[in-house]
């Protein structure tokens, strides 16, 4: 594999591409099944999407949308004998459901209806979660072919578009326009919030599919018993109420710390990996609007007071954690939380989802989750609240692929506001709302509830980005390391945070800070700077 | 030879003490391939021992029968890893055993391959994980990412050194006489080694096999960077097994676990005399 | 220098009985060997001696003392093992001391000892060899000496012969009987090659099936076996057994051995069917004899010729010295036997008569 | 791996005639299957590992393995190494569990095999239940013991009981604690291996020895002291042989059990390569890892065995 080379046959591909789209389009024969089926279900001017229960439409799309461009040039490809007998698709394994199984009551599955209007046959491979970067790393760096599209955790993009693995898909954006930005239906902060997911250093590399934006949940029940708001009052002199500051988040967590009765004040992540989520939103809330990583000129800002005093909140805050916390990952949350034995945690926005859900007999919360703005801090402007986003599969194409378009294809049909919205709709899976459209779909208001929706788009619009630029890995192992050490008392916050700054000096070095500049800036454009007003 | 009482006393409770001990994981494995979801909390006041509610659905849910919507429906089943644990594992052995037989009777009866049991040693005492990119690159040049085979010969080199040292063991310990008749009657050195020797070790043979066998059976590592798709292996699939609605799918691991026992626990019964001696790697010469 | 009594010795194993009721008294001082074929209970016999095994019934006494459940630690007894049970992995001294060491004897006590019986075992050369590798005699000496010199009151010796190639083992017969008079303890041998048994031992007790069948000295059992199991067993070859039958004539009591002829007068306490028994050695060729085989086989061995006799229905050997002329194969060969060198036993019962 | 210097078997001479043509011929061929797969398995991935650990070479490079060469970097992969103190952490810790759990392991499995030398009622069933550990596949082990040592988990529930009060340690978020589980986790899974190969070697130590021992008076420790320890010298070497080499690996229950955590509390030398591999992607010091790695152990394993041929 040369560089070369590739990046000559990518370039002949999408010019390949480009002309037989347009023969598509000229040609009325490969419309024709189309239309056949249309009849069948499809609402008036459709052309395609999902038929066979109530509300349908809403996911069906005409000729003139991402969903239907997709499918006609998908098809178009198909005819001319450029499309591939089958698309092989990298994918957690905890998602695979929401593709595979048919939702709601009488409907087909995203993958027979994909199969059905492309002829394309859609072969999901899972991986198991948390190894995705690792076997995308495995089949980039071995040549293993094993994928035409890869869904790795967003912030690895830079690092993944570094290494040559995956394609720029700008030509394919222009050609078939997906509309990400649409402000009606799109994603949150438009062009913005686009380039946020999607794009590295100005190309776009890869199709966003999720929506991990940590989102806070407390137990309805336990805010609300009467007995309880006393107790609280008594001691604390203010009511008991999902918190707004990291001051109250601390106290209440505190307040319902009850380790013997099986109740913990709040499992927020504390292991490896997952972590750093929470000092992320103790960090950057420490100024108005933000509290940056780093500077314009690309040096760490982490070992200041700012850094200190997050590191040791962030610390401080085991009191009121499982004693395992450090070694759970978020199905050991997951789990503990539907046992009702958490008064707080910070998840995916799915957690509402899964648990509280009638259909989750293992579940003992059902009815009692309720879910709130992340805690911030109050500064002379307004209160900081800030969550962030980490994980969020993002789909790539694979420069390994042979058919890098028709993949491509693929991804704008699923990552369109419509088909999008009806797959996240599913419980099948870990595809979670992130778009306008999904916040406002009937559907997916119901599985994720309502309640939930309005505080996970609020929470989305206070979102800081983690590190996507190129060695983000690196960069977070390394605070990783640090801040894990200090959780465990073999350091204190300030060794921890200078530790931290003088690996991160190593790493930009390496990386070189050209790149590393440019990619901060992008990052930055990205952080919100709504403030919150102080509650009296 | 005659013991005391009071040592037969100390003898079982010590045995006892030490089963006590020793059994509690595998009798949580037990307990946990049989609970209901509802009983799989591992942690908390609730805990429960054994299972209030014993049920099979573990083992129905690893095979693809979701007894309840709750479970996220497994898109692929506990069938194909289970293969693939036979046969990289089978096929791994028969390689290991195979050029491990023929190198230790070749180093044994005619001096050949001196450089062996220091390489192999070192083969074995190599960590795998710090060779593992070459490998990756190695296999898949080669095309062997994610295939059986590929695993097979792996699994075939990395556990080459104890087929080749329990083996050496067995022939050098094998009175020569016996071939040395039958080179006298006519036959060929390697008839001689087919149709004499091999069938004496037979014993000999089983037993290596079937401690080469469970080092391979056992591999998590090697099986989690060199397969994708197709062919993970058992323990491979096993960390797949978990979902949004209940966190660690625990019941479901521990039924497999179970499962993944079995083929051991069988081929340990079946040579179980054998295992004894062949374990002595031939020290107890005089 | 003890007395070993055994009175209705009796050992089962399940179902097996090993050994039942064995009356034995061994004398202080005294060289005993048990004599008999594999499986006949000797070594069951020497192992309740030593304490390894327990009896299922009756008793050991050494001196008078009931040995039954004293561990074989404290019974003070000597055990030379079938391999000699060498400690190989240490030095021929470390050996000798073993015992001694064992039983906190102090260091300078220890080293004399060791040099005592070291001394007289002739293994002072090689003193701090290790015992790995040291040749079969010395083996023996060592393992009599690393038991001597704990001073056992009784010395059991389990086959130390068998491991030994045939030539060397007539060295080593007269080795152990000369260290048996130097030591002069109590020592029971056991065997299953009369030979040995004949060259060393002052009595033999003949065991077979788990019985004691004759307790004798070597001569007592050669000449005067008890039945005809002994009668075979001892002596190489052993004694000759004609199926016959008890007449009178004229000429005295006779046994009509068929187409063998009749033997000689015979003094017969009983008449009807018996075993005629003789030595092949006491063969004496006679043209005139009263009995006549026809030979089968001449065997040669440097001084001795043996002679392999059939006549219909009998066979029999003879032992020749080789200077005697005797006749060849297929040719009948004439000869009688000396009235005082034949033994009866009854032909049912094959006691002796 | 690196005694590649006589790839070519050296044929005995003393067999000159058609027979000795015969025999050389047969030893060549059988023992050319393991010479090739061990030249296979050593001889690429060494050359390719010099190589890269001169490099600064990274998959996220985007360059293929053999254009490393344009980050070249010289010694200074084994530089940073010499100074990378997670490195020399994880060989020390590695170096700590060995220290603990082989020894312990040997001394269990001896003690067993003592209670199991001689016949006794039960012992086929309990000789078989000792060795259920062995046949649990590690990385389920690691699952249940990560279940076993949760702060409400089954092991604080028998302490409860036991003491009678809440005992809710955090075994796997404490760095000791957590060494101290992983540690037991091991010795579980292996105890039973060494347990039957002593076993084996205690049974093959001469009976009639030890009777002559006892009728010489010596006490049962003596004689274990003098007779059954120094029989089973060579096979207590190899028990111990096997698990150091074994341990020296050691990932599987590890990484399942704590991921190496917390922080790097339970990082062996496996999770940490496994971790700059796969997290860190320094591809090119990973190779210098792995070639420290492999001078040392070949230094160390020709030091053990020409000390083992002189014993």
């Amino acid at each position: 594999m040369s560089t070369i080379p590739r990046f000559s046959r990518r370039r002949f591909l999408s010019v390949a591409a480009q002309t037989t789209a347009l023969a598509a389009v000229a040609s009325p024969l490969y419309l024709r099944p189309d239309r056949a089926r249309a009849a069948d279900g499809l609402a008036q001017g459709m052309t395609g999407g999902p038929t066979g229960f109530a509300g349908a439409e809403r996911y069906q799309y005409g000729p003139d949308t991402p969903e239907g461009r997709a499918i006609e040039a998908a098809k178009a490809l198909k005819a001319t004998g450029k499309a591939p007998e089958r698309i092989v698709l990298g994918l957690s394994d905890g998602s695979i459901g929401q593709i595979t199984q048919p939702f709601p009551e009488g409907a087909p599955s995203v993958k027979e209806l994909w199969e059905a209007e492309t002829g394309i046959i859609l072969d999901i491979v899972g991986v198991p979660n948390g190894q995705e970067f690792t076997k995308v790393m495995q089949d980039v760096s071995t040549n293993g072919g094993g994928f035409d599209i890869y869904a790795v955790e967003w912030n690895r993009l830079g690092d993944l578009a570094e290494t040559g693995g995956i394609v720029a898909l700008d030509d394919f954006v222009a050609t078939h326009k997906p509309e990400w930005d649409d402000p009606e239906r799109g994603y949150v902060n438009g062009e913005q919030g686009v380039s946020l997911l999607n794009g590295y250093r100005g190309s776009v590399y890869g199709v966003s599919l999720d929506g991990d934006f940590q989102t806070w949940n407390h137990r309805t029940d336990l805010f609300g018993n009467a007995d309880e708001q006393k107790a609280f009052a008594d001691q604390y002199g203010y009511d008991l109420a999902p918190p707004t500051t990291w001051k109250q988040h601390d106290e209440i967590a505190a307040f319902f710390h009850r380790p013997d009765q099986g109740l913990f004040g709040s499992t927020d992540l504390r292991n490896q990996g997952w972590g750093y989520t929470n000092w992320y939103q103790r960090y950057v809330s420490m100024a108005s609007p933000n509290q940056f990583l780093f500077a314009d000129d690309g040096t760490a800002l982490i070992n200041s007071e700012a850094g200190w005093a997050a590191t040791q909140e962030y610390v401080d805050s085991l009191s009121h954690h499982s004693p395992d916390a450090i070694s759970w990952g978020w199905p050991e949350q997951y789990g503990n939380f539907g046992n009702g034995s958490a008064a707080m945690t910070c998840a995916f926005s799915n957690l509402p989802k899964f648990l509280d859900n009638p259909g989750n007999e293992g579940s003992k919360v059902t009815g009692k989750v309720g879910t709130h703005l992340p805690p911030g801090r109050e500064h002379a402007d307004g209160n900081a609240r800030r969550t962030v986003l980490w994980l969020n599969l993002t789909a790539c194409v694979s420069s390994q692929s042979d058919h890098p378009e028709a993949a491509y294809l693929l991804l704008q049909w699923l990552g369109s506001s419509r088909i999008y919205s009806w797959m996240t709709a599913n419980p099948g899976g870990y595809f979670d709302p992130f778009q306008l459209a999904n916040f406002a779909d009937p559907l997916v208001r119901e599985t994720y509830h309502a309640y939930h929706m309005d505080v996970v788009r609020e929470s989305v619009r206070r979102t800081v980005p983690t590190i996507n630029y190129p060695g983000a890995t690196a960069f977070h192992n390394a605070l990783d390391e640090n801040l894990m050490a200090a959780l465990t008392g073999g350091m204190s916050a300030e060794q921890a945070m200078a530790n931290t700054e003088r690996q991160w000096q190593r790493i930009a070095r390496r990386v070189g800070e050209d790149k590393l500049i440019d990619a901060i800036k992008a990052n930055k454009a990205a952080w919100p700077t709504l403030m919150d007003p102080i509650a009296s | 030879m005659q013991r005391s009482l009071s040592f037969e006393i100390f003898r079982y409770t010590a045995i006892a003490l030490f089963l006590a001990l020793s059994l509690i994981p595998t009798a949580w494995m037990l307990s946990m391939a049989f609970k209901p979801i509802a009983e799989w909390q591992s942690s908390g006041v609730d805990l429960t021992w054994w299972p209030n509610n014993p049920t099979l659905d573990n083992f129905r849910f690893i095979f693809g029968h979701s007894s309840s919507d709750l479970i996220v429906a497994l898109d692929r089943t506990a069938g194909r890893p289970i293969l693939a644990s036979l046969l990289s594992a089978s096929f791994g052995t028969a390689i290991a055993m195979t050029a491990g037989t023929a190198a230790a009777y070749g180093l044994s009866r005619f001096g050949f391959g001196g450089n062996l049991p220091l390489a192999l040693i070192q083969l074995r005492l190599f960590p795998p994980m710090a060779v593992m990119i070459p490998v990756m690159i190695m296999w898949a040049f080669l095309g062997l990412i994610d295939t059986w085979w590929g695993l097979a010969l792996i699994y075939g080199i990395v556990t080459l050194p104890f087929a080749f040292w329990l083996m050496k063991t067995f022939f050098d310990d094998m009175p020569r006489e016996i071939e040395d008749a039958a080179l006298v009657e006519g036959c060929s050195r390697w008839r001689v080694f087919l149709r004499v020797t091999l069938p004496m070790m037979r014993p000999a043979l089983a037993s290596s096999a079937l401690f080469v066998f469970i080092l391979n059976w056992s591999d998590y590592l090697i099986a989690l960077l060199l397969t994708t798709r197709d062919w993970v292996t058992i323990p491979v699939y096993m960390a797949s097994l978990s979902s949004s609605m209940t966190g660690q799918l625990y019941g479901a691991k521990a039924a497999l676990g179970l499962i993944a026992a079995v083929p051991p626990v069988i081929m340990g019964i079946a040579i179980q005399k054998q295992l004894v001696r062949g374990l002595t790697f031939g020290a107890l010469k005089e | 220098m003890t007395e070993i009594v055994m009175e209705n010795l009796g050992k089962d194993f399940g179902d097996f009985t090993a050994l039942a009721g064995m009356n034995l008294t061994i004398g202080d001082g005294e060289f005993v060997a048990l004599l008999g074929p594999s499986g006949c209970g000797k070594s069951t016999t020497m192992n309740m001696i030593a304490g390894m095994l327990d009896p299922s019934h009756g008793e050991i006494r050494f001196d008078g003392r009931p040995m039954n459940g004293v561990p074989m630690a404290r019974r003070g007894v000597g055990f030379v093992f079938q391999n000699y049970a060498i400690f190989t992995h240490m030095s021929v001294r470390e050996n000798l001391a073993y015992g001694l060491r064992a039983q906190g004897v102090g260091r300078s006590e220890i080293t004399r000892r060791v040099a005592e019986i070291a001394e007289l075992l002739q293994l002072t050369p090689m003193l701090d060899r290790r015992a790995a590798g040291l040749s079969v005699n010395i083996l023996q000496r060592l393992a009599i000496g690393r038991s001597a010199v704990v001073e056992p009151a009784i010395f059991l010796l389990d086959e130390p012969l068998s491991n030994v190639d045939a030539a060397f083992r007539a060295v080593m017969r007269s080795e152990l009987k000369s260290l048996q008079r130097q030591f002069r303890q109590t020592m029971v041998y056991v065997t299953h090659d009369q030979l040995e048994a004949m060259t060393m031992a002052d009595r033999i007790a003949v065991m077979d099936h788990g019985r004691l069948l004759q307790v004798g000295t070597p001569l007592e059992v050669y000449n005067h076996p008890a039945d005809t199991f002994v009668a075979r067993f001892i002596g190489a070859p052993g004694m000759n057994l004609l199926s016959g039958q008890v007449v009178s004539s004229d000429s005295g009591t006779q046994v009509d051995l068929g187409a063998a002829g009749r033997s000689g007068p015979v003094m017969a306490a009983q008449g009807g069917d018996v075993l005629f028994g003789f030595r092949p050695e006491e063969v004496q060729p006679d043209p005139a004899g009263p009995l006549a085989m026809q030979v089968s086989m001449v065997e040669r061995i440097g001084a001795r010729t043996i002679l392999h006799l059939v006549t219909q229905g009998h066979e029999a050997k003879a032992v020749l010295d080789s200077e005697t002329p005797t006749p060849g194969q297929g040719e009948v060969f004439r000869f009688s036997i000396p009235a005082a060198s034949v033994r009866l036993f009854d032909a049912k019962t094959e006691r002796a008569l | 791996m690196t005694d590649m210097t006589s790839p070519m078997p050296h044929a005995r001479t003393d067999a000159p005639d058609a027979e000795g043509r015969e025999e050389r011929r047969l030893g060549f061929w059988l023992t050319l299957p393991a010479q090739l797969l061990v030249l296979f398995i050593a001889l690429f991935p060494i050359l390719m590992q010099i190589y890269i650990s001169l490099t600064d070479w990274s998959p996220l490079d985007g360059i293929p393995w053999y254009r490393a060469y344009e980050l070249w970097i010289g010694l200074l992969n084994y530089a940073d190494l010499a100074g990378d103190p997670r490195f020399w952490s994880a060989l020390w810790r590695t170096g700590l569990v060995m220290a603990i759990c082989v020894p312990v392991q040997v001394l269990l499995g001896l003690g067993l095999a003592i209670l199991f030398v001689d016949d006794f009622r039960g012992k086929r069933v309990l000789y078989s239940t000792i060795l259920v550990p062995m046949m649990v596949v590690p990385a389920v082990a690691g699952y249940m013991f990560f279940m076993l040592f949760q702060s409400g988990g089954p092991i604080n529930d028998l302490l409860s009981m036991i003491s009678g009060q809440r005992v809710t340690i955090a075994w796997l978020s404490d760095p000791d604690l957590a060494l101290f589980a992983v540690i037991v986790s091991d010795i579980w899974q292996w105890t039973p291996l060494m347990f039957l190969i002593l076993l084996a070697g205690m049974v093959s130590v001469p009976q009639d020895q030890q009777m002559a021992a006892v009728l010489l008076g010596a006490s049962w420790g003596r004689r274990f002291r003098t007779i059954v320890l120094p029989r089973m010298k060579t096979i207590i070497i190899i028990a111990v042989a096997i698990r150091v080499i074994e341990n020296f690996k050691v990932f599987d229950n590890f990484y399942i059990m704590t991921g190496g955590g917390p922080g790097v509390a339970t990082e062996t030398i496996s999770i940490y390569i496994y971790k700059v591999t796969q997290q860190e992607l320094i591809w090119g010091y990973v190779a210098a890892i792995a070639l420290a790695i492999l001078i040392v152990l070949s230094v160390v394993s020709m030091l053990a065995i020409r000390k083992m041929r002189k014993a």
